[in-house]
């Protein structure tokens, strides 16, 4: 498959139809990629798949100039559909390699169910719906409901739905299986008082590095509010309250535009459970407007679109 | 016997110029009663209130928001209260989630010529605050 | 050097002892993310699990927030009140990479002018140093000169040599810190010998490398090729994870905030990495991304090199390893070409 | 067990604080174009108003407080010593602040930081200040400072625009100096209005046409990042060596003492390695970031 798809990269590359290649590489560390950005028709030769290309590449299209060749998971091309119905993307001007995806490993699930950090491990591998860790020589078998990315055991469409090529088989949904939803669910059911509590302790330990916002392809804007200094929405100081807003408001600036792709909550360093609050922000879209993010690239923005009636119970 | 002062919530409304505004107005000169807890910000259109501005109005200590713009299909621009009501909405829903009660934001749809709506939001708005209480959700430092 | 030793099991004790006097920071994952925070009088797991915090030890000499000073207005005038200096504290498990780094942000904030909040906290905190019996494989601390087991950039030296720790007194404070604990027991020379062995195997065991030799002329020499920067900024998505949890980045910002009446000045962790760092009202002189990764990487290897001959980067590995996208700076170091490129600027 | 090594007491943090700003008092304002005004101001503490003193070309961090603190050089001369004033561009967050205060309003005050001009080199010369916009501000501070002592200097050249009439700043001090015989005074704008007589035209070029000579001169200029890239060919072209070129440079600063990093030029820092610098200094600078 990797073969096919470096293939392809190439021969896009070489037939002009494409400036840029965006897909992934083996990363430095065990158990983790890295995006590769290229105009090299030779370094394509070191893209790869598997169960480790966390990252969302539906950023990169906003940064390069010129056509791009991009390679995408269900999550990058609903986000890359997204950016299409917002004007950030020219279509013609992309040329999507959509891959299967089986879903992503989450190494921290691993790490807590085999009690060894990832680079005291020696292999990690998914298959036919069952992961293996090898530690030592001593092989264990864990099933995927316990180590994938809970975005992934969630995921309805886990291979791109709009491409223009596509490598390998399209893989079978992960989506249905009612998990990830079970935090969203706990807070819920906790009083009003309660959950600002939580988020509160949550948002304490916020360093505000960011990158959330950096890594989400639906934080498009050139200048982010918290940087507006006239008039000073919030403070630079990284205090819980206006850790707290950052998100909040980030949250919904890209209400319609986010994917819950789960990119936020994996990059961030002090484990912030980002994805109950994106996950819950999909759930209201849905409820509310009917509205899914990255499924209909002609269909107007959720924001910018409405119908005559509709929120009528939380309007007087 | 001194009788300590009942506590008094302040809310900061915004409204839009054209409608509400001229709401609030109407319901001041044609002599309604209303409670003054309300502090009044003209804002040209409804679809001008980002929900950076609800927050702020919270993080600021206000106790209460009230959102208030033409009725649908009454916009001066068309279509701003239509694209206000699904932020609003998304708003309200999304900070009740996060831990902020839903009486803290309030949205109706005031036309200029309801002054009596507006008397009845206004002291709606604040007897549900009274209710839960003075806001002290960003409180701890900093207030 | 005098060495002294202690058996793992007493170490509560040994850490009771200092926290009747003092406050007493361990590595702690309590609060959802590993960083130092006031022990609690019981818990030593840590030495079981820690191999190093995400938040390095600078956070406490230079937090993420602090108070400068509160202010409140009467009228036109303002009343200014200092915040409280700091108490007495021991920092027990710092790892040498931190502690080096805590020697170079020593440099920094006791140059031309003496930085009141850092130096206050630093001069009433003692370090104790804990060698690394499990680096990560993103550390390369060899490279800058450092070995994981051992320091000097601390008060006291514990090694793990198996069921006891051997401690060495660096300095006349941490001596001092030893001197009425009577559960710490003079250490043997087979304790000495057995304790080089250690830190010998886990020196070993750190294996990324990078080549510093030449290195403030190497970037000099491609300062200005701006498509090797170009190349190399392109995956970074511009976040300050790296910068923001490095153990020796110590740029901050500094804010206001005003409520009502009463207000106070913060001082906060800034990035090199934000385009707003830079920005002025008319140009900002780091726009693109790739002066900003340049900046980040010259910074620590040639800047700071350059002004007080050490380099800037203590090895500790966290940006490698907390990257979203697994820019590594190691690999962006040895791609720096060797010699100055042809085109000329 | 005691640590009486470590620092023996609490030091309360307000004792010698560098970032404790001094209370100062506004005592006068004066509008100079529609986004600049300058501030005249004094410390409230009478024993400060003796103590402080400064050298012209430094710089100092001012804040509003509540809403922060920013950068700017004292543009009055430490030979007039009565009060301080400073140059105020309403620009961003603070700059909007100071736009916002009135007379006997409370600001903060930190400094003074950074190098100063080199009066030592300068004296016994002929010299040549080349200003443009709020530029002005630093050079008029060593004017000032020049023209006390007037009898230590050679001849005195003042090249100076803006982009319109309106924006010419200090247009009270530009009337005086044209009034001294012994001083020129060339004023420029980039384009005039109906009411302008005077010169039309670049800095640059309007110094390339009066033409000071270089023989035992220094020039001194000061202006937006452009006009500077502009005046140092034009200088080096009149034979002045890059050590004869003295600039003031601009960059966003925090701390103003070498700590806060944002305002580094290769391992140059401004605030604490400048911000004043020969041309002959800068050509040796690692980046170009300035």
């Amino acid at each position: 498959m990797e073969q096919e798809l470096r293939k392809e990269a190439k021969k896009l590359l070489e037939e002009g139809k494409v400036d840029y290649i965006v897909g992934f590489a083996t990363g430095s560390l065990k158990f983790s990629t890295t995006p590769l950005i290229t105009r090299d028709k030779e370094e394509v030769a070191s893209l790869v798949i598997n169960p480790f290309i966390v990252n969302n590449l539906a950023k990169f299209l906003t940064q390069l100039p010129g056509r791009v060749g991009i390679v995408a998971k269900g999550c990058d091309s609903r986000s890359i559909v997204s950016l299409i119905q917002d004007n950030q993307v020219v279509r013609e001007n992309i040329v999507i390699i959509g891959v299967p995806c089986s879903g992503l490993i989450d190494m921290v699930k691993v790490e807590k169910l085999v009690g060894r950090d990832r680079d005291e491990i020696d292999d990690v591998s998914l298959k036919g719906g069952k992961v293996t860790v090898v530690i030592g020589g001593q092989k264990t078998e864990l099933p995927t409901e316990k180590v994938l990315f809970d975005s992934c055991l969630g995921c309805e469409s886990p291979s791109a739905r709009e491409y223009d090529t596509f490598i390998g088989e399209p893989g079978k949904e992960t989506g249905g299986r009612g998990l990830g939803k079970d935090k969203i669910k706990e807070l819920e059911s906790m009083t009003t008082e309660e959950r600002w509590e939580f988020w509160k302790t949550q948002f304490s330990r916020c360093i505000r590095c960011y990158a959330c916002r950096q890594v989400c392809p639906a934080c498009f804007c050139e200048r982010c509010f918290v940087e507006e200094s006239e008039p000073q929405w919030v403070l630079p100081a990284p205090k819980w309250q206006d850790n707290l807003i950052f998100q909040v408001i980030r949250n919904i600036h890209v209400a319609g535009r986010c994917t819950d792709c789960g990119a936020c909550e994996r990059v961030c360093p002090v484990n912030i459970p980002l994805r109950s609050l994106t996950k819950k922000m999909c759930g209201l879209v849905s409820e509310m407007f009917n509205y899914e993010a990255g499924t209909d690239k002609n269909a107007p923005p959720l924001m910018t679109a409405y119908e005559y009636e509709e929120a009528k119970d939380l309007i007087r | 016997m001194e009788r300590k002062p009942e506590w008094e919530p302040t809310i900061v409304g915004f409204l839009c110029k054209w409608c509400s505004y001229a709401g609030a107005d109407l319901a001041g000169t044609s002599r309604k009663k209303y409670p003054a807890n309300v502090r009044i910000m003209k804002i040209p259109c409804s679809g001008r209130v980002d929900p950076l501005l609800v927050l702020k109005g919270l993080r600021l200590g206000f106790d209460g928001v009230v959102v208030s713009g033409c009725h649908p299909g009454d916009c001066h621009y068309q279509t701003g209260n239509y694209r206000a009501r699904r932020r609003i909405a998304i708003t309200k829903k999304f900070l009740e989630y996060m831990g902020v009660p839903e009486e803290r934001i309030q949205a109706s749809w005031v036309s200029a010529s309801e002054g009596d709506k507006f008397a009845r939001v206004v002291a709606d708005t604040t007897k549900s605050i009274k209710k839960i209480g003075p806001n002290k959700l960003f409180a701890g430092n900093g207030r | 050097m005098t060495i002294k030793k202690i058996s793992k099991k007493d170490m509560v004790e040994l850490l009771l002892d200092w926290g009747r006097e003092m406050t007493v920071l361990v590595p702690s994952r309590d609060k959802g993310v590993t960083e130092m925070t006031e022990w609690d009088g019981k818990d030593i797991s840590f030495l079981g699990w820690y191999r190093n915090t995400v938040i390095p030890t600078k956070s406490s000499f230079l937090p993420p927030v602090e108070e400068m000073f509160t202010f409140q207005k009467n009228g036109n005038g303002y009343q200014i009140e200092v915040s409280p200096g700091q108490g007495k504290r021991v920092v027990f498990g710092v790892r040498p990479c931190d502690a080096r780094a805590i020697a170079i942000m020593d440099k920094v904030f006791t140059d031309s002018h003496e930085d009141p909040y850092y130096v206050s906290k630093r001069k009433n905190t003692v370090l104790i140093g804990l060698g690394c019996t499990n680096p990560y494989d993103s550390c390369f601390c060899t490279s800058s000169g450092i070995s994981p087991a051992e320091s000097t950039d601390v008060d006291l030296m514990f090694t793990d040599i198996g069921d006891d720790f051997v401690i060495e007194e660096i300095t006349e404070v941490g001596k001092e810190l030893l001197a009425t604990a009577s559960i710490v027991k003079k250490a043997s020379q087979a304790d000495a010998v057995t304790m080089k062995k250690a830190r010998a195997a886990v020196s070993g065991m750190v294996t990324r490398k990078v080549d510093t030799k030449n290195i403030v002329d190497k970037l000099q020499a491609c300062f200005n090729d701006s498509d090797f920067w170009e190349k190399v900024a392109a995956k970074c998505v511009g976040c300050g994870v790296c910068t923001l949890l490095c153990p020796t980045c110590c740029c901050f910002d500094i804010c206001d905030e005003l409520f009502k009446k009463q207000g106070a000045r913060y001082r906060t962790w800034d990035s090199c990495g934000f385009s707003s760092y830079t920005k002025m009202p008319m140009e900002n002189p780091r726009e693109e991304k790739w002066r900003r990764v340049r900046q980040k990487v010259c910074h620590k290897y040639e800047f700071f090199p350059m002004n007080s001959e050490v380099i800037a980067c203590t090895g500790c590995g966290r940006c490698i390893r907390l990257c979203p996208v697994n820019w590594d700076i190691t690999e962006v170091l040895a791609s720096v070409p060797a010699e100055q490129p042809i085109k000329n600027k | 067990m005691a640590v009486t090594n470590i620092s023996p007491r609490k030091k309360k943090l307000d004792e010698d604080n560098v970032y404790l700003p001094s209370i100062a008092v506004i005592d006068r304002i004066i509008e100079e174009t529609p986004s600049v005004r300058t501030l005249h101001f004094n410390f409230k503490e009478e024993k400060l108003r003796k103590r402080f003193s400064f050298e012209s070309g430094q710089f100092a961090e001012l804040s509003v407080f509540g809403v922060g603190e920013a950068t700017f050089c004292i543009s009055s001369s430490p030979t007039r010593n009565d009060h301080l004033e400073c140059a105020v561009n309403r620009v961003g967050l603070v700059t909007n602040a100071l736009h916002r205060l009135g007379v006997g309003a409370e600001i903060g005050f930190r400094g003074p930081y950074g190098n100063s001009f080199p009066l030592e080199l300068m004296r016994g010369k002929n010299l040549v200040f080349v200003g443009g916009g709020i530029g002005l501000a630093p050079l008029r501070s060593v004017i000032y400072n020049v023209l006390d002592n007037r009898n230590e200097y050679g001849k005195i050249n003042i090249i100076y625009g803006a982009r319109t009439p309106a924006d010419l700043c200090f247009k009270y001090d530009l009337d005086s100096w044209r009034k001294d015989k012994s001083i020129d005074v060339a004023i420029t704008v980039d384009k005039g209005d109906e009411s302008w007589t005077g010169t039309e035209g670049f800095v640059p070029a309007v110094l390339e046409q009066v033409a000071p000579s270089a023989s035992d001169a220094m020039a001194i200029v000061c202006g937006p990042p452009i006009m500077i890239r502009f005046t140092f060919p034009v200088l080096e072209k009149l034979s002045f060596a890059p050590e004869q070129i003295i600039t003031t440079l601009e960059k966003r600063m925090k701390c103003g003492i070498g700590k806060c990093g944002r305002c580094n030029i290769g391992n140059i820092y401004v605030c604490r390695d400048g911000p004043v610098f020969t041309y002959a200094q800068m050509k040796n600078f690692i980046s170009d970031e300035y």
